[in-house]
């Protein structure tokens, strides 16, 4: 019996050197002291002092209490349980829990007193929308968890949850429907998720890296949300979303290709408007892939592509030039590139003036020296813009790199090269799976059901669910 | 390993294989031996591979999820399993590289002129190995995609063709007298529908249900409008004489046609070059796939890419055996008669082998 | 102390490495000499130049325009004293790095011009990869015509040189190939040759320079036979008439597969053998004819024929008129009979070698066109 | 070990294919062609170019500019030989995706022009549309008029043809066309005619080509027969001097409602039936004068009679002076009967061809002006 007695006495006075940041505190209650151990910046001292240390000394003056007596009718917190195990005592003080003891029980109280500063909900910086809720996620669980609760009060709504890294023990957890989202997929992600053995996850970054099926894949398969009503969105129709402790971020999988251009606000607009940004969105794609390499293409190889007068426009503007089309299109590509990296990297007051005055001064100056003909100033600053125009700008990434491939391989063939770079692009994403569907889904294997679901994105025509994703609960209404 | 497709990919496969570079010298061949009545040779050449597509879609529908080497091997016996597959390997690998060999050329004359064959082949080899690697299910997901691109490239700058050119070029349109003739020429027409036998690679699973053979004739008879389109337009503005000048005929009208309206892109052969380049490569790309997928029937050791990388690199050196343009030609006019055999006689030996043994009642 | 006396010392290495930038100079404060004309007058070297003129015309545009041009001239007993002359007259030290031609006058190239090539060897700013060009007229004239079509007559005669050069109907020798030439000094080498004609500068052909002295001149129409010999890749058109009707003319346009070139010594005479296999296709005909597969020999042999044609009067020109091996076969014979070669004259054996040249041709496709098309009526 | 060599092997081929770009050759470093003369002087053919002038002239303002234009000349002994003293006078490339226009020679046209047909039908670049013209002057002379109304002479001349062919009044025959004809064989064909005209460029009416040879002209005054026959739309207008009052003249203005060209042949000889229905509406009147149903009837016949006769002179004009179908009605022919086109001869059986014409007319609107309003007073 008085084993375990022992061991926590020997625990308290390890922890009262204060080399592990661990407060103890005492309190003697007639005739047996009890310890409270807790982390000072994790706990919340108005907590500990109101429910806890009050009514203990309180009811501590006349009674005799015993371990369970206090468990049971003396504190106040909601969230307490009772354990005996020594060893786990580290990791509940760790997780920003106190533990009551007293000098002679078996067993150790463990209350939840954890308070860590956090950021109000406030408007989404990542994915602004015109029309659309304002509360974005932020850092702490609980309230990710919260918004996405108060929304979807569905009692098979179920967060699993998981601890991962061997020193952060990050709380991870995904969220998902019973009945709508495909078993598979559920046990495919809680699979990785156990697989993963790291010591560390600050944000879920670190977990797309771990779920993607093959690192040197090119396109994102997980999509970012930072929107909870995108996300509740999403876990409607049968997605898992996984919101990693730490990060406002939360990465929804499966995702296809198409999807990353479907923003929330496109459901709530008119059908019209839905369709004409949905088409908007995907020229914008083509333009930031291809204007810059048709440019070579057109003005080095096949010219006479053109009727005469746009020919003879192009060759006067282009006759001061020194450079050749091609090093002229690396160039304001790379300046370009420069300028947006630059304004990201700027503290926020610099950097937006920074972006737009730079793309103009230096795209008016380079003109003016005669470096860079006008023409090709317009298509940088197009193809730039139009890779603003994703709403999750995690896929526009591969884009801005596969530019550049493109246009060294229509620079070396024209028109040639250019549909064999264009193929090879479409190779590369028919051949990549997220999580089993087909990237490419309602295109490649066709569904025309899907498609026009997709395309109108309007509640009350979309009867089904996407069915690449063969969720359990196929129809929505 | 899973290779169905649905009904719908199946198809665009065959749009797939058949357009191709056969579409570029099409109006030639027909101008050529049928004059302005060649629509109807192309039908009753349509006519014989829905015949012939008839059969092959049969014998897979009835062998569910086997290619031909499995129920050949059913139905003849092991030895003659055999040579049917060397006669099948040999015909994609040559039909692989000659076309390879012949598009380059095209290309080279056609729009870059300084630039080396050898070059040209050699980009295609490196994206042909990267599609094929990927197996059937991404190559029909692309043909796909592609067939759609080329379906409505096609149709806009043939409705242009047809505004542009004069009806008197395309009259008689049919010659009593000439018809004989119209039936000797379809035998010189197999070309653009060689490809139909690539059926027999590719295995039917349960979902292919009774709708594929709807899907397939569709197909065949929406190709044969698209060839017969292609003609008609070229001939109205070539008219029947001119037309017979160019082994390039549907790139020469196209690049003597100036639509007004379109305002940038008043000149086709931007879009045509694109479509036709991507056709070419789906073509390629299956042919390559289906003498792939046989070798690697034959070896089964070999694994499937190691494969894939000697057929490519193979395909790649003979591609450049051959000097002039003429005996690539001439290799090519051997190859619709070695179709007819792989698309014509086996297929229908197998089907009687099937009816006649009752397999496909048992199978059932 | 060292450390007190350490710190004097850095202050003033440093002030005096501030004051005295030694080879420091802007780029506009230079007058950059577009192109160089040397020419003989009487017994003076005559310099002649084209400068670019930096000063902002007068209106004045922020938009930077192309910079027009001035022309110098100056004479003197040898280059040293006429460079003199030249720099009194520019405001700015001459900057020679932007020069795009040397015109030589014909005079000049008479009296040899190996002189001037060593002082372009030496001279530290002057380009290797410059192009040296014979003229016709004076040097002056050439550079006093009005040119609309370039900048400045450098840049046209270039501009010019350069795309013949790409699309294989010139040779682009620049000064570091022609100084290699000298060095070997048994060959003779050729060089472009401009010219004026209805006030434009034309490429007229080549000049034959045997010992850096102007010997002769090949006319453009029959350059054919150095291009197959000298030019890398050479992509020449031949018209060959057919053989039944004259006036039906095939275009060809030939390029070479490979070009094979032996050289042997039997009984005290050089023997040189020219093999050269050549790509020929046919780009239209005059009158559309239907081309049998034996016209299509014939005509093979028929450009085989004339390119060796071609060849043969040429070399045999080089050999009896110019006297000197202006296709320098003495490097191939130099490196398959290195003792041999040290022991004979090259110069005469190679007047009475005899040349044996095989060509043969193989006519690759007919640019998609088919010729011989069955007429439906 | 093959991952090893492929990645090997991958950049081995990159690099290579880097360093080498075959093709490539930017739009402002070629010397665009605008259009091009061809001429016969004694036995050489003479090339005459005129080529944008891309270096932007001395104000360099900011927007781009037209393109300035230089001219070129070069002879040779064919075309070959032309093209290559046309490529030593240029700095750059020539490109010919931007011509407009090609200027035949009266001289080179009656010598024919088939061959240069077929060269532009093969030449890469050359775009197939382009507009070919017959010019009574020496195309040199042509190319080098001042021209203040448009860019250049090339612009001008296919901005001219074009903007008349689409109102109706002449044909735009593109090279491609012409070559079909020629194809056919035994047809003419029309080509628009210019010359100059008090030093304006100005069309005359068509050059009619018999095997691609020059044989007559149409003058301006009698090409609406042509265009009745050839052009697509012709909209014309014809001036009907009032039946009773003379000099009180109807302008009205003609459309092609239907035309049926009906071709048979009955006891050897070839008969082609041309009927055509027009509509007219008049315009105005010279002096406005009542205008009753009966007139109208008679307005009717006058037109219907003017247009028959016009067609009818220019179908014997073709077969009597011309002596070949320049109106392509062997087509019909052999629409209708392919067999028979196939036993006889078209060139004799068109020149003694039973041609009657039948045309109807109908007055559709009189402008909204009614002349017969009852005046008050």
């Amino acid at each position: 019996m008085k084993r375990k007695n022992k061991l926590f006495v020997e625990k308290i006075k390890t922890f009262s050197e204060g080399k592990f940041g661990v407060s103890v505190r005492k309190l003697t209650i007639l005739n047996e002291e009890a310890f409270i151990l807790y982390i000072q910046e994790l706990t919340d001292g108005k907590i500990l002092s109101d429910s806890i240390i009050k009514p203990i000394l309180q009811n501590g003056k006349d009674t005799m209490l015993t371990i369970d007596k206090i468990f049971s009718s003396v504190i106040y917190i909601d969230d307490i349980s009772m354990d005996d195990d020594e060893n786990k005592i580290e990791d509940y003080i760790l997780k920003g829990k106190s533990i009551i003891i007293l000098s002679n029980s078996e067993k150790y109280i463990i209350a939840n007193t954890l308070k860590i500063e956090k950021r109000a909900v406030s408007a989404p910086q990542v994915e602004t929308t015109l029309r659309g809720p304002r509360d974005s996620f932020t850092e702490n669980m609980d309230t990710n968890l919260s918004l996405i609760r108060y929304r979807i009060k569905d009692p098979s709504l179920r967060m699993d949850n998981f601890v991962i890294g061997r020193r952060t023990k990050t709380n991870v957890a995904v969220v998902y429907i019973e009945d709508i989202a495909n078993k598979k997929h559920v046990d495919e992600v809680k699979k990785r998720l156990d697989e993963i053995d790291i010591d560390g996850v600050l944000e879920s970054g670190y977990i797309q890296k771990f779920i993607l099926n093959n690192t040197f894949d090119l396109f994102p398969q997980a999509g970012i949300v930072e929107q909870s009503d995108t996300a509740c969105q999403n876990i409607l129709e049968g997605k898992l979303c996984i919101i990693v402790e730490g990060s406002n971020l939360a990465l929804v999988v499966p995702k296809t290709f198409i999807e990353f251009l479907d923003t929330g606000d496109d459901h709530y607009e008119n059908l019209y408007l839905a369709i004409f940004s949905k088409m908007l969105r995907f020229s914008a794609l083509g333009i930031a892939l291809t204007l810059s390499a048709l440019y070579v293409a057109v003005v080095s190889f096949h010219s006479d592509i053109l009727p005469p007068q746009y020919i003879l426009a192009i060759a006067t503007s282009r006759v001061t030039v020194p450079f050749n089309a091609f090093l002229e299109v690396i160039a304001m590509e790379f300046i370009t590139e420069v300028l947006r990296e630059a304004s990201i990297r700027l503290p926020q007051q610099v950097g937006a003036a920074i972006s737009i005055v730079g793309a103009i001064v230096i795209g008016q100056a380079a003109v003016a020296a005669g470096l860079i003909s006008p023409l090709m100033v317009i298509i940088a600053s197009l193809s730039m813009m139009c890779s603003f125009v994703a709403a999750d700008y995690t896929i526009m990434n591969p884009i801005r790199i596969l530019k550049f491939m493109m246009i060294f391989i229509t620079g070396i063939f024209g028109i040639f090269g250019f549909t064999l770079g264009f193929t090879f692009i479409i190779i590369n994403l028919c051949s990549q799976t997220s999580f089993g569907i087909p990237y490419f889904a309602p295109i490649a294997p066709f569904n025309f059901q899907d498609l026009k679901n997709y395309i109108f994105s309007d509640v009350n025509l979309e009867r089904k669910r996407p069915k690449f994703l063969n969720t359990i609960d196929k129809t929505r209404k | 390993m899973n290779e169905s497709l649905t009904n719908r990919q199946i198809a665009f496969i065959i749009f797939g294989v058949l357009i191709g570079y056969g579409v570029m010298e099409l109006p030639k061949n027909v101008a050529e031996n049928a004059g302005t009545g060649g629509w109807l040779s192309l039908l009753i050449a349509t006519a014989i591979t829905i015949i012939f597509a008839y059969m092959i879609t049969y014998l897979s529908y009835v062998y569910k999820n086997k290619t031909i080497y499995e129920y050949s091997e059913r139905l003849t016996g092991k030895f003659i399993t055999h040579i049917f597959m060397i006669i099948y390997i040999f015909y994609y690998f040559l039909g692989f590289t000659m076309i390879t060999r012949v598009s380059c050329e095209t290309i080279k004359l056609t729009i870059l002129l300084k630039t080396p064959i050898w070059v040209l082949s050699l980009l295609f080899s490196f994206v042909i190995y990267y599609a094929v690697i990927k197996r059937l299910r991404v190559i029909a997901r692309v043909c796909e995609i592609y067939g759609i691109f080329i379906i409505i490239a096609a149709l806009l700058i043939h409705t242009s063709l047809f505004t542009q050119g004069k009806l008197i070029n395309l009259r008689p349109f049919f010659v009593l007298e000439d018809l004989p003739l119209y039936f000797k020429s379809t035998l010189n027409m197999i070309f653009p529908f060689l490809g139909i036998e690539i059926l027999t690679i590719i295995p039917f699973a349960k979902k292919n249900h009774k709708k594929v053979f709807k899907y397939i004739t569709l197909m065949i008879v929406c190709i044969s409008f698209f060839y017969i389109m292609i003609v008609e337009s070229c001939i109205s503005v070539m008219g029947v004489d001119e037309i017979v000048h160019y082994n390039d005929a549907l790139y020469a009208t196209i690049r003597r046609v100036d639509i007004p309206a379109f305002q940038v892109i008043r000149r086709l052969d931007g879009i045509f070059l694109i479509a036709w380049i991507m056709a070419i490569f789906c073509t390629i790309t299956i042919w390559c796939y289906g003498a792939i997928v046989l070798l690697s029937k034959l070896f089964k050791k070999i694994h499937f890419n190691l494969l894939a990388f000697i057929v490519v690199f193979m395909g790649y050196i003979v591609s450049q055996m051959p000097t002039t343009y003429d005996q690539v030609k001439k290799v090519l006019d051997y190859m619709s008669y070695y179709g007819l055999v792989v698309m014509g006689i086996i297929p229908t030996i197998l089907f009687f082998i099937t009816k006649v043994k009752k397999y496909d009642k048992k199978m059932q | 102390m060292i450390r007190k006396c350490s710190k004097l010392l850095i202050i003033f290495i440093f002030s005096l490495t501030l004051t005295s930038c030694w080879d420091y100079e802007d780029i506009d404060k230079k007058s950059i000499a577009i192109s160089i004309g040397v020419d003989q007058v009487a017994d003076k070297v005559q310099f002649s130049s084209e400068i670019t003129k930096l000063i902002p015309s007068q209106g004045d545009t922020e938009k930077a325009q192309t910079a027009n041009v001035y022309n110098t001239v100056s004479y003197g007993k040898n280059f040293e004293d006429a460079r003199i002359h030249y720099d009194a007259i520019n405001p700015f030290p001459v900057f020679l790095g932007v020069t795009r031609v040397v015109i030589f006058g014909t005079d000049y190239a008479k009296k040899g011009i190996e002189s001037y090539f060593n002082r372009i060897g030496s001279i530290y700013d002057y380009r290797k990869t410059l192009l040296p060009v014979v003229s016709r007229e004076k040097p002056t004239e050439l550079f006093d015509i009005k040119v609309e079509k370039d900048i400045s007559v450098g840049f046209l005669i270039e501009n010019t040189i350069n795309s013949l050069a790409n699309s294989g109907k010139t040779l682009y020798p620049n000064v570091g190939e022609v100084l290699s030439n000298i060095a070997l000094d048994e060959v003779g080498y050729v060089m472009p040759y401009v010219g004026i004609e209805h006030g434009h500068i034309v490429y007229l052909g080549f000049a034959v320079m045997k010992d850096s002295k102007l010997v002769g001149v090949i006319d453009l129409v029959d350059t054919d036979g150095v291009l197959y010999l000298l030019a890398e890749k050479p992509i020449l058109v031949e018209a060959i008439p057919d053989p039944k009707k004259e006036e039906n003319v095939y275009s060809f346009r030939t390029a070479i597969k490979k070009r094979k070139i032996k050289t042997n010594y039997m009984n005290k005479k050089v023997v040189i053998n020219i093999d050269l296999d050549l790509n020929a296709a046919l780009r239209y005909q005059y009158y559309t004819q239907p081309v049998s597969d034996k016209k299509i020999k014939k005509l093979e042999e028929m450009i085989s024929e004339k390119v060796k044609e071609d060849m043969r009067n040429i070399i045999k020109r080089s050999q009896k008129e110019f006297q000197c091996d202006i296709f320098q076969f003495a490097k191939y014979f130099r490196a398959q009979y290195p003792n041999i070669y040290k022991k004979i004259k090259w110069e005469d054996a190679f007047k009475d070698a005899n040349v044996n040249v095989t060509v043969k041709t193989k006519i690759i496709n007919k640019n998609l066109a088919d010729p011989n098309a069955k007429k439906k009526y | 070990m093959i991952r090893k060599c492929s990645n090997l092997l991958i950049i081995f081929i990159a690099s290579l294919m880097l360093t080498s770009c075959w093709d490539y050759g930017d739009i402002d470093k070629k010397s665009m062609t605008i259009s091009i003369g061809i001429e016969q002087i004694g036995d050489k053919v003479q090339f005459s170019g005129e080529l944008a002038k891309l270096t932007p002239s001395k104000e360099g303002t900011e927007k781009a500019q037209t393109a300035q234009i230089y001219h070129t000349v070069s002879y040779g002994k064919n075309f070959e030989d032309a093209r290559i003293h046309n490529d030593v006078i240029n700095p750059f490339p020539v490109f010919l995706g931007v011509t407009r226009v090609v200027v035949f020679g009266t001289n080179y046209a009656k010598k024919g022009i088939e061959p240069y047909l077929n060269r532009i039908g093969s030449i890469y670049d050359y775009r197939k549309n382009l507009l070919s013209v017959v010019s009574r002057e020496k195309p040199k002379a042509l190319l080098n008029i001042k021209v203040e109304k448009d860019i250049s002479v090339g612009f001008l001349i296919e901005n001219m043809i074009n903007s008349l062919a689409n109102s109706g009044k002449t044909l735009y025959p593109n090279i491609g066309e012409l070559l079909s004809n020629i194809a056919l064989g035994k047809v003419g064909y029309v080509i628009p005619y210019v010359g100059i005209e008090h030093d304006h460029i100005a069309y005359l009416g068509f050059a009619v080509m018999k095997d691609s040879k020059l044989v007559g002209m149409i003058d301006l005054v009698d090409t609406d027969g042509v265009l009745y026959l050839l052009a697509e739309k012709p909209r014309l207008v014809e001036a009907i001097p009032d039946p009773e009052k003379e000099e009180n003249i109807y302008s009205f203005r003609t459309v092609i409602k239907k035309r049926k060209i009906k071709t048979n042949y009955i006891d050897k000889k070839v008969e082609i039936n041309i009927d055509l229905d027009l509509y007219a509406a008049l315009q105005y009147q010279y002096h406005v004068a009542p205008l009753s149903d009966k007139k109208i009837k008679k307005l009717e016949e006058r037109i219907s009679e003017k247009v028959k006769e016009d067609i009818g002179s220019i179908i014997k004009r073709a077969q009597k002076e011309f002596q070949c179908d320049i109106f392509q009605f062997a087509r019909y022919f052999r629409a209708q009967h392919p067999n028979i086109y196939k036993k006889i001869k078209w060139e004799e059986a068109f020149k003694d061809a039973a041609v009657n014409v039948t045309v109807q007319t109908k007055i559709i609107n009189k402008n909204l002006e009614d002349p017969n309003a009852k005046k008050k007073y």
